[in-house]
């Protein structure tokens, strides 16, 4: 085994991935502005009573939740430049990060969308009633009472959700945008695959440390936001 | 002050309400009793726009609202003279006891902050709870959280409050400080209309009691009548099972 | 054209195309330590933009799988990954006349094996190959081998490219042979400095074709490929693919340019 | 676009489902009852055990299943070889089929996913469910099988839904191991004339086909497996 | 029949139970009552081994256990013994009102099938609820539910059945079925170990009232003593507030 292995190629690979994290996190951090509106949207649907709107919103869900995120790549990459052609839009010089993103927006608006209609369900229908009842308005009530709540409620599944997007995101490179597993393809392809475990080793402790901090930060966040939500068990 | 006229209320085929009056001068203290799914927390909840009733008018002092059509304004209104204290309390959870009796003042009122706090503070302090202004609702007891929904209702000076079974979810040990405060509250001439099965608050604090079943108000009299000398069968029914046994015998 | 070229779109002589490259096929397409495109496909192309005035070619990195995608749908004109020429294929894309290089294919075998000198007596000697890339050259041609010999067939595997590590799979035995081409087993193996000089005398490398590469042109760009036509020639003539070739694949393969059937 | 190759194609891509399908059977064999012990270790706080499994689930859902194949794939033989050799075991290491990297990675995989899921499941089902089989005299092992288990099921139900079809959509990734699942499959196909575009056309329909059906197949049961949570909210 | 010895027990720092003993004898009907968290519901867990208390000595007629050490076969004989009966009523959601009369039997104790359906639906119409054998507990009444509770615990023939509050988390209306279900139960001889507010049920059924309060016995006796006569001053506060206010006087 000592034969084939050397820990000096981990330590080399570090310096070479690490200044493509930001790539990474430029592709996640987009995907997740524009999923997020756009699963507010879709939860907006599924909740709503517009039997219509229910319908898309679910098969939307199901058709997503069924696509393999490489597949759904190339459609996106090949078909939006398609469809926008119809419509005397030509996007063959658009940046490849603009497909990318809209990519793992979809797909990340599919599983936002179960996850905040889930946390909206959640928070009981009495807080809602009682905030109207000492005259706020609805959106008032939802403002201040019902999404504070809510958020909550949204902020583990999201984490998790953030994380399978920032690990999905990897397959970027399939269309040639270089992030850290791009990067450590290239390592890898540049020494004719030579030393490919030492190299994914630093790289999934690349991706292990970035998970760590996000579940962290979002365990912080929820500590935050729960104030107030510190449950004190009765028997 | 607040007159109810003809309520319907239909849950799909289900008629719950069948067409309810209700005449209620200031400060009265109106107790309904009945058995259970008899509409009386759909009553209260029709009454304050928590649920859209099908049918019937409210009259209140000089509103006159047609309960189905009623515009956005006028149930803002209408909410703005009435308070809804409920059963399992549904304090904000993410409020301080505090807030939870401003939030209404400063966000449905504009009342200025300081101003609200100061009320609140009143409030809280006529429930007891000097201790609790910064407590969250997951940090008080269950009769706790009853008093702050209790002070959350007085703070807005409502013209009158709405009681559902606000002690039903209590630790018998606990009932006695919430109806204690309630009756603090009727003595200082607040107008209420309380659903609960509390006989002896019904009986002392109460200058009316309704009884309800199936939708409709069956009888309604001043307590020392409908409890000792009930008209109606049903009536006689229902206050057998509540009451303690024998109690029925010695008032 | 060049870079100096305006992109101003009233200058429509100059015309803008894309040339996408494979950007993991080091050394036939890769990016340098810099991120800059290199390797033999891409300086051939790049010295074609030289004598083509009417073109500005913008390289694009990308995935094999992309590259093929792309160029038939037109995301890019052109694209070079090492890619053989087969007559399906030519449904596809358009080949040129001209070829743009050459491309060895040779067996890592162990030392005791020695004597393996084609693909047929690899098959006959019932030995296990290492998993080849479904979208790679090399794949096509033990495929067609296969087709050509069906009595007599090499074990053959599709896989993925960066899994397989030809030289240590050999050697230790997972596999009985790889495919791989000359230059980077001389750099990896017989290189002073390449991770497997330890293991100079326990593999060898016995080539068994030299087979002519192309670029992949859109189906709509008959005329840019021909153009190209007459840049390769001219490039040809200057022997310029005998010195990239000496460059990126340590020995000049247009020696052997006779012998190459396909 | 080329008709006849995109039918032909789509038939070949359909070879490969029962790969996919073996390696997620396998996969969840392994990683349902194991997920649901190490679940209990965390649920119990029983000192090493659950310290493994905390670190092994991060690990695993922190990163990416294409690297995790590549790690397993490249360094389990080598691994092999030397305990092999120690041992003087007598076996090829390399006559493995790749299939068995399959079943190592995607279960390691879904067990981590597995263990989540259950450790939530468990938490919606009120200790007193446990208690009350303890007071009719059940034992531990009776208690968790006839009572627990099934109601624990229920809410993980679409959970494991979820993980499924994540499961099939990721042996997508087998490729790397040279195995011969659809998406391999499809790709060899369109390499002789580099039809792509319609082997991933094909590729798209037999995962959505499959994953619906594996979805609506889940539902189905999920249904069954309620009927005592039907009656009222 | 049942001798409890010196029960301590804590969470954590908190002392809960500071050595209770108690004695029933066959055909008993005891009452525990008591403030909230006077300990009350940890002594019946203690009993029955939901809770392992840190101190103490249970003698069930033949077998004799200190509470910390029993071994795992002691604890499953005690367990056989003693019925348990949930304030939550904690039903098997999974199973309906008849599986879950019989699972016990069948599971627990082997039962032949047929055997065990039978005594399961006996049980259940001592209950009144022939008519839902097949009943998810989701499709119940809560008063439905808590009879399934009851008769689950009566079907495995205990020699004594623990009660938690059995009554607390129903309305009030249907928890006048449940008692008089206990109280027939009760009445045929059954021993019962019965955590309750009722004070009703508790003059009119227990033979022993236990007043606890911080973990210990402060009192103890025979219902018209307690009630009408309490020793400890800590008792009558109790009972003045959970009491209806003037049912004190007439008893
Ligand atoms: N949102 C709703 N949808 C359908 N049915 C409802 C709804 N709200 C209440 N009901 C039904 O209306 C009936 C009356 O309910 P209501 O809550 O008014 O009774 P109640 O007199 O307050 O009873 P309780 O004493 O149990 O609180 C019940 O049968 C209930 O099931
Ligand atoms: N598992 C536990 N961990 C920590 N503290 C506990 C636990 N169970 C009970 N306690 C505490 O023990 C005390 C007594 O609880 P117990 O439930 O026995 O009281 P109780 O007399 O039954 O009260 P109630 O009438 O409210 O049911 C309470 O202060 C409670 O907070
Ligand atoms: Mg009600
Ligand atoms: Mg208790």
């Amino acid at each position: 085994m000592e034969k084939y292995f050397n820990a000096s190629y981990i330590w080399e690979s570090f310096p070479m991935l690490l200044p493509y994290v930001k790539v990474t996190f430029l592709v996640a951090g987009l995907s997740v502005l524009f999923g997020t509106l756009l699963g507010f949207i879709l939860a907006a649907m599924k909740i709503g009573n517009n039997k219509v709107a229910r319908k898309i919103a679910n098969a939307y869900i199901t058709a997503l939740r069924c696509t393999p995120s490489i597949v759904l790549l190339f459609l996106v990459y090949y078909g939006l430049p398609a469809l926008a052609e119809n419509f005397g839009l030509l996007l063959d010089n658009v940046d490849k990060l603009f497909f990318i993103v809209i990519t793992f927006s979809l797909q990340f608006a599919a599983a936002m969308a179960e996850v905040i209609r889930s946390a909206y369900q959640s928070i009981d229908k009495g807080q809602f009633e009682a905030a109207v009842s000492v005259g706020l308005s609805n959106f008032q009530a939802y403002r201040r009472i019902v999404f504070p709540q809510a958020l909550v409620v949204a902020l583990p599944n999201f984490g998790n959700s953030l994380l399978e997007l920032i690990k999905e995101g990897s397959l970027a490179y399939t269309i040639g945008l270089i992030d850290v597993m791009g990067k450590a393809s290239l390592i890898i392809d540049g020494r004719f695959n030579a030393h490919a475990l030492e190299t994914y080793i630093a790289l999934s402790v690349i991706y292990w440390v970035i998970s760590i901090v996000i579940e962290q930060v979002f365990f912080k966040l929820e500590k935050i936001f729960s104030k107030g939500k510190q449950v004190i068990k009765t028997t | 002050m607040l007159e109810i006229k003809n309520i319907h209320k239909s849950f799909g085929q289900n008629e719950i309400l069948k067409g309810v009056d209700l005449q209620i001068d200031k400060g009265d203290v109106v107790v309904i009793l009945g058995p259970s799914g008899s509409g009386k927390t759909t009553l209260l909840r029709c009454i304050n726009f928590l649920e859209k009733a099908d049918e019937g008018y409210a009259n209140f002092g000089d509103i006159n609202v047609h309960l189905k059509t009623a515009s956005k304004k006028q149930i803002h209104v209408i909410r703005q003279k009435t308070a809804f204290v409920f059963q399992n309390y549904n304090l904000f959870n993410n409020k301080t006891a505090l807030e939870n009796v401003t939030e209404g003042l400063i966000i449905g009122r504009k009342v200025p902050k300081a101003e609200a706090a100061e009320i609140g503070k009143k409030a809280l302090d006529k429930v007891g709870l000097s201790e609790k202004y910064d407590a969250y609702p997951s940090q008080l007891s269950g009769g706790q959280q009853q008093r702050v929904g209790i002070a959350r209702a007085v703070a807005l000076n409502p013209d009158i409050i709405l009681f559902d079974e606000p002690t039903s979810a209590l630790d018998p040990e606990l009932v006695g400080e919430v109806l204690t405060v309630m009756k603090n509250i009727a003595k200082e001439g607040t107008t209420m209309l309380v659903v609960t099965h509390e006989i002896s608050f019904a009986r002392d604090v109460a200058n009316r009691v309704v009884f309800m079943d199936g939708g409709m108000i069956v009888e309604e009299g001043p307590p020392n009548e409908i409890f000792s000398n009930p008209k109606e069968e049903r009536t006689k029914q229902f206050l057998k099972r509540v009451l303690p046994e024998d109690y029925i015998y010695y008032i | 054209a060049n870079s100096s070229a305006s992109s101003d779109n009233s200058d429509s002589k100059v015309r803008k195309v894309k040339v996408a490259f494979d950007q993991a096929s080091k050394p036939i397409s890769y990016l340098d330590e810099n991120g800059k495109p290199t390797g033999y496909d891409v300086e051939m192309m790049k010295q074609v933009d030289e004598l083509l005035p009417d073109y500005e070619f913008e390289f694009v990195g990308t995935s094999s799988d992309d590259l093929l995608l792309g160029v038939e749908q037109g995301k890019y004109q052109v694209g070079v990954k090492n890619a053989f020429w087969t007559k399906e294929r030519t449904e596809k894309f358009i080949y040129p006349k001209e070829f743009l290089g050459l491309s060895s294919a040779g067996l890592v075998l162990k030392k005791k094996n020695e004597n393996i000198k084609s693909l047929k007596d690899f098959a006959s000697a019932g030995l296990t190959l290492a998993p080849i890339a479904a979208n790679n050259a090399q794949y096509t041609i033990i495929d067609e081998y296969n087709q050509a010999n069906p009595n007599n067939k090499v074990k053959l595997k599709a896989g993925d490219s960066f899994t397989v590590d030809v030289v240590q799979w050999v050697n230790e035995g997972r596999v009985d042979g790889g495919v791989m081409i000359e230059g980077p087993f001389k750099q990896q193996v017989l290189d002073k400095n390449g991770p497997y000089y330890k293991l100079k005398n326990e593999v060898i490398y016995n080539e068994f074709a030299v087979i002519k590469t192309w670029p992949l042109f859109n189906k709509k760009e008959q005329k840019f490929a021909d153009a190209y036509d007459q840049a390769v020639k001219k490039l040809k003539e200057q022997k310029k693919p005998n010195e990239l070739s000496k460059k990126f694949y340590g020995r000049d393969l247009f020696e052997v340019l006779d012998t190459v059937k396909r | 676009m080329d008709f006849k190759f995109l039918v032909d194609t789509f038939f070949v891509a359909l070879s490969g489902v029962p790969t996919a399908l073996i390696i997620t059977i396998i996969s969840l064999l392994i990683a349902l009852p194991l997920g649901f012990l190490l679940a209990l270790t965390r649920i119990n706080q029983i000192p090493v055990l659950q310290r493994f499994a905390q670190v092994y689930v991060s690990f695993i859902r922190g990163t990416p299943v294409i690297v995790q194949i590549f790690i397993v794939y490249s360094s389990v033989p080598l691994f092999l070889t030397s305990i092999f050799e120690k041992y003087h075991i007598d076996k090829n290491v390399y006559d493995i089929n790749p299939i068995w990297y399959a079943f190592i990675v995607f279960s390691i995989n879904t067990t981590a996913i597995m263990i989540e899921i259950f450790r939530s499941a468990i938490s919606t089902v009120s200790k007193g469910q446990l208690e009350a089989a303890y007071s009719v005299g059940l034992t531990n092992v009776q208690a968790l099988r006839r009572i627990i288990i099934p109601q624990v099921l229920v809410t993980a139900l679409p959970n494991i839904c979820t993980a499924t079809v994540n499961l099939i959509k990721a042996t997508s990734l087998g490729y790397a191991m040279s195995l011969q699942e659809i998406t391999l499959r499809a790709k060899v196909a369109a390499n002789v004339g580099y039809n792509y575009v319609e082997a991933y056309i094909d590729i798209f329909l037999v995962y959505l086909i499959l994953c619906s059906l594996v979805e609506y197949l889940f539902k189905r049961y999920e249904k069954r497996l309620s009927k005592y949570k039907i009656a009222h909210a």
